[in-house]
């Protein structure tokens, strides 16, 4: 699903100095700061506690199956045994993985494909667009039972599968902004004074997309994270006995008597998530001042 | 000069603030100043000198965050702080105003016959047929070809130039008194520009309204205006009639802004400016603002400068200045 | 208005055809054949089982042969419900399948659409009161937590422990089995919706157009409504449409969840046994509605917004 | 469109959402508070009602239902007569004489004649009908020449003698063969009804059923209702006049809906709530053991298991049995150390258990190092093993608590990791033969030993361990050819050593399947029900 926001009229031409003022706009917006410092923190303990953690996150302990948290398991521990404290950490850094190995694929190419689409417009443009209609048709789960089974199973498999549907809707938001962002004058301007397509896209199209772009990552990040966990469901990218926030949680849903399954990796996601959203809020609103 | 009688717009002590983020701006700061029936005033000064707010503030269209203090009597009636409903009797009918933008100012969704006809509806309750007739002659009357059929189209089918003159037309439906435009013909190309003022002053000739003429070109204000306010920083400079600022300027900022207008019986190398920066609305220092850029600036310029006439209908606000203090 | 449309879809049917042929051929090369069971099959009984499904031939006879069932409007046979012709499991004469998903899909937007309009648009006039900030943080919050979790979470509350309703199953597609689904999907996406409206409704509202409206004094009530429901409505609409397809292939967890005898089941079925003609139609279907309603909202758009008339 | 119309809609189309939604009056309720409907959850859709071509336990619990063959059983599990009232057998034990019960109809009222019985038995080797379950048949006089398709149907050792009598004639006696023909496979079929329908003759409008039961309505993943069917022989018994049979995949949905009470019967539970299950329903919640066995191949194929008896059976040792069945799937399974369950046939393969079964657990891991050390394996040749497990909570648990128990046993000498595979890529992968250890399990189809020994015959489908023991095919090739039951089992208890001792498979646990049946359910002996075939005919509601 994609959010088609309002174009932003961001006229003004990127230069150097516009990061700093950008910067210091979103320094001075609190929530955004504290949600950024939410995330750093996260991203450490993710790696921290797994690395330090007395317990190794696969050690299954038959004495101890489905315990509730405790002195020895913070936060319980499994069908398994296993502590869930440190599979948390040890899920978030998978689902940080792939979030933004994901997003990040789907940023390049969906920015690029779509800017390209959306720029030199006519009869590519449409070819381009119904490249991405034929793609939208595949359906996604046979999709990825045929990745895994042609190039076996790897967890960069995972989120290639994800990533490659993602940035179909990328493509497309960017492509309809790239249309009414052509039209502005300054990208005119460029046009005129002889400056290659090629730059033009990077240095003026492109920086112009950062607003919706990111708010649009922000919002497709958990269909992202939910998404690998229902390929995980299907033994496909995560496999036992790592695990990621998804999985977890997918786990924790299956059986509601032990509330502490679900508690911590819900806890942890909508943190993540909402402190990924408050972020990119800000970041939009410093990148658009008016 | 028209005798002295109550006048149609009489503003005391008027301060527009704005609630942000780091602090509050004072876009308007104690503006006083009266318009009296059949006036043209035009409002003179810098981006961020609050001519723009101060008329908006009138017209009770601030933004979210802003906040009014002070007096406006609209023919007898005060403004600040009346209801929405009571200020929509007055707005639109004795009061118009016109924007600076004409791409942005017209509904892009609306047929320009809706968007005229239903002033016509809720101020005078016509009926639809009347209603667009009367738009049509009103249109016509502005120099629109062809309006019979155009009234029907969509704003994105007229040009900037034409979209101006609907706005005009639009506003001078109801005949209202005071016509308020903040830089109308800013956004437009110079010929189309004297096109715009050519036509307000046959309509005010033709309908007698007041206008306040809101502009940084000096050379407008010279064209149209007969009386003038000259702001800075939330401040009213100076005001006079047109004849007195030109001639015989006692404000230093008026006359800094008189040496940049570039003279056609002698060329002069290089533009004058006025040095500095305009004012940090944030941070304005106690006194007046334009203090740091003032070339006789004095030490009594930083406390508290009251408005002292000089002659009638010329008042300044300047420490060094003598006159009657108000 | 017409001419459009059907020139749409006359641009639509070769995407249609180039998805067919992809996927396809897709699913003929996946390894795993639909016949590989818990008891393995002798040989001559998997030769005549592929004889029937035409699975002997060589691919591109299979592939001209499925498009002439196709032209003449059959699905052709299920490999997962031996015999069963996929129209009648698609689409059968009494409630079921498509029927359920196309029911489920409707109250959903029925109900979603316009409470998020309203909660959306209520939030964008109150900007940055304590309601707008709870419209905002519950869009952040129902993205994260998906119906995965929510699903379970109500059956478990509702169901389990208050009683209150049926814990799934479709019963007649009575009020008491329907409300736990139709909630679970209103609150998965009308939060989407009323944060695009709140979005969309403050730009509107700052743009000049409303300040002219204002300036002319006209009634609250009257800008909200003749001027400002077009513009704000557009980016909402435009959302609105795949959002509807998505539904309609997408509730698969929730069917699952709640037990509803719709598409949701049959799709992950198809995959996991290889029902090569269960997954065409599926996805034939799933294309057919996504061109479907992307050419309803151009219309739509098209209705509304005069600058695109073509 | 004018303000007070776009209101309007908007407000109308919420309102009628919800009028619409509500005004469907709460259809005939089909929880269970009524009398004479039962609803039993079966745990998934059955792929097809047809008898001749069904092969998953799904489908044959409806058609235990819906159809009869010529014999049947009780709850007990032992043969009683079905459609045929008397049956004679020759004495060398290959000829048997069926006589139908007089009267018999089917459910529309057509009479069912020996001529339906040779139809049905025809139908199962048809070559055009390619039935998995034709295996069923092979022991016909023909059948297998039928089945290759070198042979016309009528040559099938099935014959009418009148219209009320049937012959059947074998290749070899078998004392199991009373319990094939109650099998759904060969339930009786009207041959007029399916040869006038052809595909369609299974879909509610025109299915015509022998068993107590008729179908009235079928919604694919919905719901299956049957109906009494009025012309069964024994109808006065039956009950119950609604069955609501429901496909439930999800165990915790099905759950949640037997607290709610709208399922009288579940068909299993979540792994993860077997105690809390046990704790809150002691007397609703059954732990029942099946016939059935859990075991990993080993892909005999593979140089590094072939010709290595030392290391297979290093790894059989090391696996302790007590503690999965304890603590790692702690459903009740009862460990399983020998190639068959102790309960077949009523226990005459018990005693079979490897020698060390009873060793204690220290004594097992010391002789399994020496024999993994003896295989040439350690710390600096370390194996790698892959177990392979298709998606399923208990076999990931399975497959990982196995993992780590080898890790712990041959520490740094052994690296396994585990492949969770979807359904049909691990299918193709055992099939294949494309793994080194792979998770299996066969449920027996009836009460007889044949079902295991079938499994390690050189060169039989399910042989997935792709083993061969020709010693061992020749003992079994001789106790189904002799006429005495105790020189049959005699033969096999020693084909079964002798196999057992390749250790080309590690047997796991004997299953169990729990199951919640609601107080209201009488006439169900869920615990005697080891093959879990059920008839709801057996139901009784209070």
């Amino acid at each position: 699903m994609f959010v088609k926001a309002k174009n932003l009229n961001l006229d003004t031409p990127k230069t150097k100095g516009f990061w700093l003022s950008v910067f210091s706009r979103l320094a001075r917006n609190k929530l955004a700061m504290t949600s950024g410092c939410i995330i750093v923190v996260l991203t450490l303990l993710c790696i921290i506690v797994p690395m330090f953690s007395s317990v190794a996150y696969d050690k299954t302990d038959w004495g101890q199956i489905m315990q509730s948290p405790s002195a020895a398991h913070w936060f319980g521990t499994d069908s398994l045994g296993r502590d869930l404290f440190v599979r948390c950490f040890i899920g978030g850094r998978i689902t940080f993985e792939i979030a933004f190995a994901a997003a990040f694929v789907v940023l390049l190419v969906g920015i690029f494909y779509g800017a390209i689409a959306g720029y030199v417009g006519g009869k590519l443009d449409t070819i381009m667009m119904r490249i991405v209609d034929v793609l939208y048709g595949i359906p996604f789960l046979f999709f990825c039972i045929l990745l895994i089974t042609l190039f076996g199973n790897s967890m960069a498999l995972s989120f290639v599968a994800i990533a490659a549907i993602s940035w179909l809707d990328m493509s497309r938001i960017v492509r309809g902004q790239t249309l009414s962002i052509k039209h502005k004058e300054f990208v005119e301007a460029a046009m005129i004074s002889g400056v290659s397509n090629f730059k033009i896209i990077t240095r003026h199209v492109i920086p112009n997309l950062l607003g919706i772009v990111i708010v649009y990552a922000a919002l497709t990040v958990p269909n992202m994270i939910v998404m690998s966990a229902v390929l995980s469901f299907f033994g496909l990218g995560v496999t036992e006995p790592m695990t990621s926030w998804g999985l977890l949680i997918s786990d924790g849903a299956q059986n509601m008597q032990a509330w502490w399954l679900l508690l911590s990796p819900a806890t942890l996601m909508v943190i993540t998530l909402l402190s990924f959203a408050f972020l990119a809020n800000g970041l939009r609103d410093a990148l658009d001042p008016r | 000069m028209t005798a002295k009688k109550i006048p149609l717009l009489d503003v005391r002590n008027l301060t527009v603030e704005f609630k942000v983020q780091d602090g509050l701006v004072r876009a308007v700061n104690g503006l006083s100043f009266k318009v009296y029936d059949g006036d043209i005033i035009g409002i003179v000064g810098e981006s961020g000198s609050g001519k723009s707010q101060s008329m908006l503030a009138i017209m009770g269209l601030l933004a979210g965050n802003g906040k009014i203090s002070g007096s406006v009597k609209f023919m007898g009636q005060e403004l600040v702080g009346i209801s929405t409903a009571k200020l929509n009797k007055i707005r639109g009918d004795k009061m118009a105003m016109i924007f600076q933008d004409p791409m942005t100012s017209l509904n892009p969704y609306l047929k320009i016959s809706s968007q005229m006809t239903e002033v016509l509806m809720l101020h005078k309750n016509m009926s639809y047929k009347d209603a667009l007739a009367e738009s049509i002659k009103m249109l016509d009357r502005v120099k629109i070809p062809d309006a019979k059929n155009r009234v029907h189209l969509y704003p994105h089918e007229f040009s900037g130039g034409m979209r101006q003159r609907v706005m005009i037309a639009m506003s001078l439906l109801t005949k209202p008194k005071l016509l308020i435009a903040d830089e109308p013909t800013t956004a437009l190309d110079v010929t189309v520009q004297a096109q715009i003022l050519e036509l307000l002053r046959d309509l005010r000739k033709e309908f007698g309204m007041t206008i306040i003429f809101i502009t940084h070109d000096m050379g407008v204000v010279a064209n149209l205006c007969d009386r003038v306010n000259v702001m800075y920083g939330g401040w009213l400079m100076e005001t006079a009639a047109i004849q007195i600022i030109f001639k015989n300027p006692i404000h230093p900022y008026t006359q800094a802004l008189l040496a940049t207008i570039p003279s056609l019986d002698h060329d002069v190398d290089k533009l004058k400016t006025i040095p500095g920066e305009p004012p940090n609305l944030l941070q304005l220092p106690a006194g007046c603002p334009f203090q740091e850029r003032c070339s006789q600036v004095s030490a009594a310029c930083t406390q508290n400068i009251p408005l002292r006439r000089v002659e009638n209908r010329h008042v300044v606000k300047c420490a060094n200045s003598n006159g009657v203090a108000l | 208005m017409l001419k459009f449309a059907v020139k749409r879809i006359l641009v639509s049917i070769p995407t249609l055809l180039a998805i067919i042929s992809l996927v396809f051929f897709l699913v003929h090369i996946t390894p795993g054949n639909p016949f590989d069971g818990e008891r393995a099959l002798s040989p001559e009984a998997l030769k005549s089982l592929m004889a029937q499904y035409r699975l002997d031939l060589p691919i591109w006879q299979q592939y001209l042969l499925y498009l002439n069932d196709l032209i003449h409007g059959s699905f052709g046979i299920s490999m997962k419900y031996l015999g069963q012709p996929i129209n009648s499991l698609l689409f059968p004469d009494n409630m079921g399948g498509f029927w359920v998903t196309l029911r489920l899909s409707i109250y959903t937007m029925i109900i979603a659409v316009p409470f998020g309009i309203i909660l959306g648009a209520y939030a964008g006039l109150h900007k940055n009161s304590w309601f707008d900030k709870l419209v905002v943080s519950s869009n952040i919050f129902f993205t994260a937590v998906p119906t995965m979790v929510t699903g379970p979470l109500f059956v478990l509350i509702l169901a389990v422990t208050l009683q209150l309703f049926p814990a799934g199953g479709w019963g007649d597609g009575d009020f008491a089995h329907l409300f736990l689904p139709v909630l679970v999907l209103v609150l998965a996406y009308s939060p989407t919706i009323a944060f695009v409206t709140r979005g969309s409704i403050i730009d509107v509202l700052n743009s000049n157009y409303i300040r002219t409206a204002r300036a002319k004094g006209l009634p609250t009530k009257k800008i909200l409504f003749k001027h400002a429901i077009k513009p704000a409505i557009l980016p909402v609409i435009s959302l609105l449409g795949p959002m509807f397809a998505g539904i309609l292939v997408g509730a698969v967890v929730t069917e699952q969840i709640f037990t509803l005898p719709g598409l949701g089941v049959l799709t992950t079925n198809a995959a996991t046994n290889r029902d090569y003609n269960m997954i065409m139609a599926i996805t034939i279907l799933g294309s057919i509605l996504t061109i479907v309603f992307n050419i309803i909202v151009d219309l739509l758009y098209m209705l509304l917004d005069p600058k695109i008339k073509q | 469109m004018s303000i007070k119309k776009l209101t309007g809609l908007l407000l109308s189309l919420t309102s009628l959402g919800l009028m619409v939604a509500c005004s469907q009056k709460p259809a005939s309720d089909l929880s269970s508070k009524d009398k004479n409907l039962i609803t039993v959850d079966n745990g998934d859709d059955a792929p097809t009602i047809d008898p001749t071509i069904s092969q998953d336990t799904t489908s044959s619990r409806v058609l235990y239902d819906l159809f009869e063959g010529l014999t049947s059983f009780d709850q007990s599990q032992k043969t009683i007569p079905g459609l045929a009232e008397k049956w004679e057998v020759s004495p060398d034990g290959k000829t048997y004489t069926f006589h139908l019960r007089s009267g018999i109809k089917f459910s529309d009222s057509s009479p069912i004649t020996a001529e339906d019985v040779v139809f049905s038995w025809q139908r199962l080797v048809d070559p055009k009908m390619a039935s998995p379950y034709s295996i069923l048949a092979n022991n016909l006089v023909n059948a297998n020449k039928i089945i290759a398709g070198k042979l016309p149907l009528d040559q099938l050792g099935v014959k009418a003698l009148d219209a009320q009598t049937i012959q059947i004639n074998l290749i070899n006696p078998d004392s199991s063969f009373l319990q094939i023909c109650a099998m759904p496979n060969v339930a009786i079929m009207s041959k007029a009804n399916v040869t006038k329908f052809g595909q369609a003759w299974t879909n509610p409008k025109n299915i015509v059923t022998s068993g107590a039961y008729t179908l009235s309505e079928w919604i694919i993943q919905g719901h299956m209702l049957l109906t009494k069917n009025p012309n069964y022989y024994d109808a006065k018994s039956v009950a119950i006049e609604k069955v609501n049979i429901l496909p439930i995949v999800d165990t915790n949905s099905s759950l949640n809906r037997y607290k709610t009470g709208e399922i009288d019967i579940t068909h299993w539970s979540p792994v993860d709530q077997y105690k809390q299950l046990k704790l809150d329903y002691p007397t609703q919640f059954h732990t029942v053991t099946q016939e059935g066995l859990s075991y990993y191949d080993l892909n005999m194929t593979l140089a590094k298991f072939k010709n290595n008896p030392q290391l297979r059976q290093a790894l059989s040792m090391a696996v302790d049995r007590q503690a999965i069945v304890k603590e790692v799937l702690g459903q009740g399974q009862i460990p399983a150390y020998s190639y068959a369950t102790s309960t077949v046939e009523n226990g005459k393969f018990a005693g079979l258990d490897y020698p060390w079964a009873s060793w204690p657990r220290d004594k097992q891991i010391a002789t399994a190092q020496e024999l993994f050390k003896a295989a040439g394996y350690g710390p600096n040749n370390p194996l790698k093993l892959m177990i392979n497990y298709n998606t399923n909570d208990g076999n990931k648990k399975l497959a990982l608590a196995i993992g780590s128990m080898w890790q712990q046993v041959f520490g740094t000498g052994i690296q396994v990791t585990q492949a969770n595979q979807e359904w049909k890529t691990f299918l193709k992968a055992r099939n294949k033969a494309d793994y080194d250890v792979g998770r299996d399990a066969w449920i027996a189809d009836y009460n007889s030993v044949d079902s295991y020994t079938n499994l390690y015959q050189c060169g039989n489908l399910q042989n997935n361990a792709k083993s061969c023991n020709p010693e061992y095919d020749k003992l079994i090739a001789q106790a189904q050819a002799s006429q005495d039951p105790e020189q049959r089992v005699k033969l096999i208890r020693q084909a079964l050593q002798l196999v057992q001792n390749d250790y080309a498979i590690i047997p796991l646990y004997q299953y169990t399947y729990t199951r919640l049946v609601s107080p209201r359910v009488k006439g169900y002996d869920i615990d005697a029900n080891h093959l879990d075939h059920v008839m709801s005919k057996w139901y009784k509601l209070d």
